[in-house]
């Protein structure tokens, strides 16, 4: 699948401003500015990227408590989604949701989830109205390697496939649900093939090579458009910092970690591009500063921004409901 | 302008506000596990299936299609997490839970999802969906098919919840339901389906946080909530011959509470009994007593009574199910303490 | 798999017991004697027979809605079964069950469930009890074909694979999830296969032949004593009455219904034993006329029995607890 | 006898509980997401591993091996209804639901299944088996992390409730609840971690069903749960200043309840605030109004008041969060609105 030189670009902007963004967020975290817990993406950036490069603002994605990439990916303002993470008035979410909650309907992204397996049903929703209303639009349901686990993810994978619903799952196997294996946890030899219980394609790709995400996805996604139903991706690929920050981590070893530097799917993308002459070495460095300066003016407007007045509490509750109701009664 | 009413069935009742919504609104559609029935199958389209297992659906798949009324696998989470997740994008999905006693299933849509994604997402979206659910005790069906549960989702913010006891009441508040912009939870007492009232023509609402006064009286005020209500009329009824009269207020709406009506009937009436057959504890009915102990507390003469379920499951044997259902002469008991 | 002569009489002699039953307990319900619904598990005798013919009391079932069969095949007292679908206190669970609760847990039937899908993981527990303790028991759970779409089957088969626990998964497809086809509801081409998804063998048995049910079972239920873990079992069958007593089964027609009565398993054992010469005709005559006392004197127990008193329903809720807090206030 | 005691973390506390318990009954097996972690990783064994999130069934895995400290997938319904399945035939099983929030993925085994088994079964089986979950807010871990939701718990026939404030209550509790032959959820406070105090040594039991007097006054009653304990003893510690001397009652036990010993301070002092953190509608702390506005009317000489979250989900940032939680000088706020 050749892909466009501004496509090119894209991606690789996406990929280098997900990483910038979370190795950030982990400074800004360890300096005790972010409230709340953090589950950073580095790493496998090459997944929600390859995979969203073939969606537009119309489309829908659901995510998973890891969702910065997702957002990011997805065109959601970095400004605003660190002014999120902050816990500021001017977040994405008014700071009502934080980074586990991280979402942008107006650009398709419906939502980071505290709950594993809380995101393929609606994405079969999405999926739904699409469908009912007979427009193109898709919808992609990002789930980890333990999401694999919750009976949801099932029932979502058989009703998009019974109503053929224009849904693509993305498994996005990082070896690890917190500190557990996924060996362990799953019984099946692979996540891909579990598929075939749903009578759709299953295909199991390398999620550090954007360009082998590109592509299944790419086909993933047509396929969905054209109406011929779900797909299931399983993405392989490592996250680099620990289930949470605060983790130490010590169910894998130096040598594990360092292994996975090998394989890091950006410096893979750069390797590719200026092999094969693709894109040049300035112009990925211009990218390198730009992101650097938009990560830079983030935190500075995540900092500035004001928290939000506590009454605030109260609102975005219900469209409508009787205001006293909802404040406590003393 | 002179509305036509008729006679209908809860159930008929149902059906219409269902009827007319999806005939208004393109972007209404059904989705549950046999609300068409027979999917696929040649011979039953049209007027042959099941329409529900209740016949509450009935026939609505022959004008609408199985585009919009959808059968669904026997996957609660998954489908009414797909309500959710069609109701942020555009459409007002009407799921039906069959029997609320299936919640455990499916809640984490419903009170994690649905309820809380517009605050979570700071006021970006809204979940316009209903989802209609059987309630309640009387038919055998025992522990698993004959809870109320509601108390669970009055307490869950973001959801709204009503529950009407009336044909009338069934179908203006399920058309109210399904064009309200927040989660609506409707509680179908299967006792009542067959119940029959007048029920005017033509589209109308009744508006969702707003009890209704079932029954005038001075001296106590029952408060109710669903089949109740006629538990409660039945016993004011005899309290009457007695020469006690008592107010029933029909809460209707769980979630808003019309909070006024309960404390100006209370102001009145000085006397409260609330009639629920929730299980007790942290039900809808402790909940209105802690309303008459805070906000009415200066109108208070007399403790208030609750008159609910036991606190156990809802048992098989008629026996036992009789015992467990509140009946007028506990709620004539109740009355008599305080007044 | 050669079955001794006396098993063969007590599986021809349950499966009678077992369509007696049902078909009496349709004319009684239709009487208006039992409260609440019931759903008959008529023209599925051989699975249940077949695989509970290789369990001892000490083995454990979990059963569905349609549970009579299974407590029959498990060897649940009859009489004090129909006492207990006529509500009264002479009943199996004192009445307080009734059709869709019926449990008999020292026959180690742990109960009819009114959750479609209730009962894997309640299987899951017992198998980890007799994993945990070190015995040999095993532990079978029945679905349907349409609790195959409930999340909690797939959860309870991956936690029973990757925990290797000594429990069969017996999927009872009989076309129908009430009046939902189950090549509507279900997006795989048959409901064994999905065992893959589990890495666990799936195998398809014709659930109207008693001698293939016994035979897939005996190995499925061996393996599980071995420690080898568990299996995934679908056994095809036809439900005779609708889903539940009153439906009119208008999504069936004359023809399909008339299909089923040519492959009727208890027909069929017949056939079978008697053209083999295993059992004589005399015999499963007697056998067939001592289960229609059988079921005579049941009903007689059941109808000559007291309701419970009605302050019972305050007593088995807990093993201790306040009983004033039992009770209701008013 | 002398019993020795140490000052341990709440934490330590469960911990302590867990493993006394372990030791004496070989029945008693534990099961969680990475409750011992990092299952089949060699190098962990023995002190590397998790120990859950928070730490606290760490090591527990060393002395008891994975046989009984079993890692489990992310399917709560599968394990937590395997946890029934075993306590049905004999285990003791302690799972942990990690935080209460996830409660709507796997209600139908705890309140279906493991809270009415033995009911519906006739009182033939005994359901033997604890649900530690984490609750509270404060930790700025938003909408899905950060509930108490045990009143839905308290409103369900069949199970007990319990949320101990005190690292000595913690581990009396725990040690009752795995001896009790009923289904108990456990309810720990996160914020409550790492508070410490002195804790005996050797098993003891602290009953389930008994409220405790936390400090002893007599012109108001506070009833207050789990952390709102301590926030209820920081507004009396401030009342006190001012001469008003409040009694808090922690209510340890949600279900069964204290009746007595919130009616008898309620006798006493003649007022009551319930302070709770869940949400307020069909609450806890309504449960508790209504009890006094039923059996204690004759002694209330006030409104009950009722400090509780609001009707909203927990919001993330800090400001919109400290708002949420109730605080000693809503507490106060309410005692002097009534004394
Ligand atoms: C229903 C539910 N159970 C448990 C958790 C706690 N939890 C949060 S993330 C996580 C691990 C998820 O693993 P995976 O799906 O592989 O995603 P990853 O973190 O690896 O991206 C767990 C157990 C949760 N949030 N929701
Ligand atoms: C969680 C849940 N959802 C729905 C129902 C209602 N219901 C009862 S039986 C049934 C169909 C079950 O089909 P299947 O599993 O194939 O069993 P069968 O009735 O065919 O034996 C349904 C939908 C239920 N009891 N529980
Ligand atoms: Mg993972
Ligand atoms: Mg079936």
């Amino acid at each position: 699948m050749e892909i466009p030189r501004e496509r090119l670009r894209w991606i690789y902007e996406r990929m280098a401003l997900i990483r910038a963004f979370e190795d950030r967020v982990a400074q800004e975290f360890a300096a005790g500015k972010l409230p709340g817990f953090v589950h950073l993406y580095a790493g496998e950036e090459a997944i929600a990227v390859g995979v969203c490069a073939h969606l537009t603002d119309r489309d829908y994605i659901t995510s998973t408590h890891r969702g910065h990439g997702h957002c990011i990916a997805k065109g959601v303002d970095v400004k605003a989604m660190m002014a999120e993470l902050f816990g500021k008035a001017t977040g994405v979410c008014k700071g009502k949701g934080g980074s586990m909650h991280i979402a942008d309907v107006d650009k398709g992204m419906l939502g980071a989830n505290g709950i594993v397996g809380g995101g393929p049903p609606i994405a079969c929703g999405a999926g739904l109205m699409a469908k009912t209303l007979g427009t193109d639009q898709v919808a992609v349901c990002f789930f980890g390697d333990g999401a694999a686990e919750q009976g949801t993810t099932h029932e979502a994978m058989n009703l998009a496939a019974i109503w053929k619903l224009p849904v693509v799952f993305v498994c996005e196997n990082n070896l690890y649900a917190e500190s557990t294996p996924w060996t362990y946890h799953c019984a099946a030899p692979d996540i891909a093939s579990r598929a075939a219980a749903y009578d759709m394609p299953g295909v199991l790709v390398d999620g550090t090579d954007v360009f082998a995400v590109y592509e299944a996805a790419g086909e993933a996604i047509a396929r969905a458009r054209r109406g011929e139903g779900p797909t299931l991706l399983e993405c392989r690929a490592f996250r680099y910092y620990g289930h949470f920050q605060g983790d130490a981590v010590s169910y894998r070893t130096p040598e594990e970690e360092a292994a996975y530097r090998q394989r890091d799917p950006i410096q893979r993308f750069r390797q590719t591009v200026l092999s094969q002459g693709l894109l040049s070495e300035d112009e990925l460095d211009a990218i390198d500063a730009a992101v650097q300066h938009e990560i830079n003016e983030a935190v500075r407007f995540a900092e500035a921004s004001p928290l939000p007045p506590p009454e605030d509490c109260l609102t975005d509750v219900y469209v409508s409901y009787p205001a006293e109701q909802l404040a406590f009664r003393h | 302008m002179v509305v036509a009413t008729r006679v209908l069935s809860y159930r008929q009742a149902i059906n219409e506000a269902l009827r007319l919504e999806m005939r208004r609104d393109p972007t209404v559609i059904l989705m549950g596990e046999d609300v068409a029935g027979g999917a696929t199958i040649q011979h039953i389209e049209q007027e042959g299936a099941w329409g529900g297992p209740l016949g509450v659906t009935k026939s609505l798949v022959s004008e609408f299609g199985r585009q919009r009324v959808l059968d669904t696998p026997i996957s609660e989470a998954a489908f009414i997490g797909a309500a959710v997740g069609a109701a942020v994008t555009g459409l007002r999905p009407v799921a039906e839970l069959m029997f609320v006693d299936f919640f455990g299933v499916c809640m984490d849509q419903i009170f994690n999802q649905g309820a809380k994604l517009r605050y979570m997402f700071g006021g970006k979206a809204k979940v316009p969906m209903v989802i209609r659910t059987m309630i309640g005790a009387g038919f055998g069906a025992a522990g698993q098919h004959s809870g109320c549960h509601y108390a669970v989702f009055a307490h869950m913010p973001g959801l709204k919840a009503v529950a009407p006891a009336t044909p009338y009441d069934a179908k203006g508040l399920l058309i109210a339901a399904i064009r309200d912009d927040d989660p609506v939870m409707f509680f179908e007492h299967k006792m009542l389906y067959d119940m029959t009232g007048e029920v005017p023509e033509g589209d109308y609402v009744v508006p969702i946080g707003k009890a209704d006064i079932k029954r005038e009286g001075n001296d106590v005020t029952i408060v109710a909530i669903s089949r109740m209500v006629h538990i409660a009329l039945e016993a004011a009824k005899r309290l009457s011959t007695e020469g006690i009269e008592a107010e029933v207020v029909d809460l209707r709406s769980l979630s808003p509470l019309d909070e006024d009506a309960v404390l100006s009937s209370l102001a009145k009436t000085r006397r409260l009994v609330v009639v629920d057959e929730d299980n007790p504890r942290c039900s809808v009915a402790a909940d209105i007593a802690a309303l008459a102990v805070d906000k009415g507390f200066d109108y208070l003469d007399a403790p208030v009574k609750l008159v609910t379920a036991p606190h156990t499951p809802v048992p098989f044997s008629p026996s036992l199910e009789r015992y467990y259902i509140p009946t007028p002469e506990r709620v004539i008991a109740a009355v008599r303490e305080i007044v």
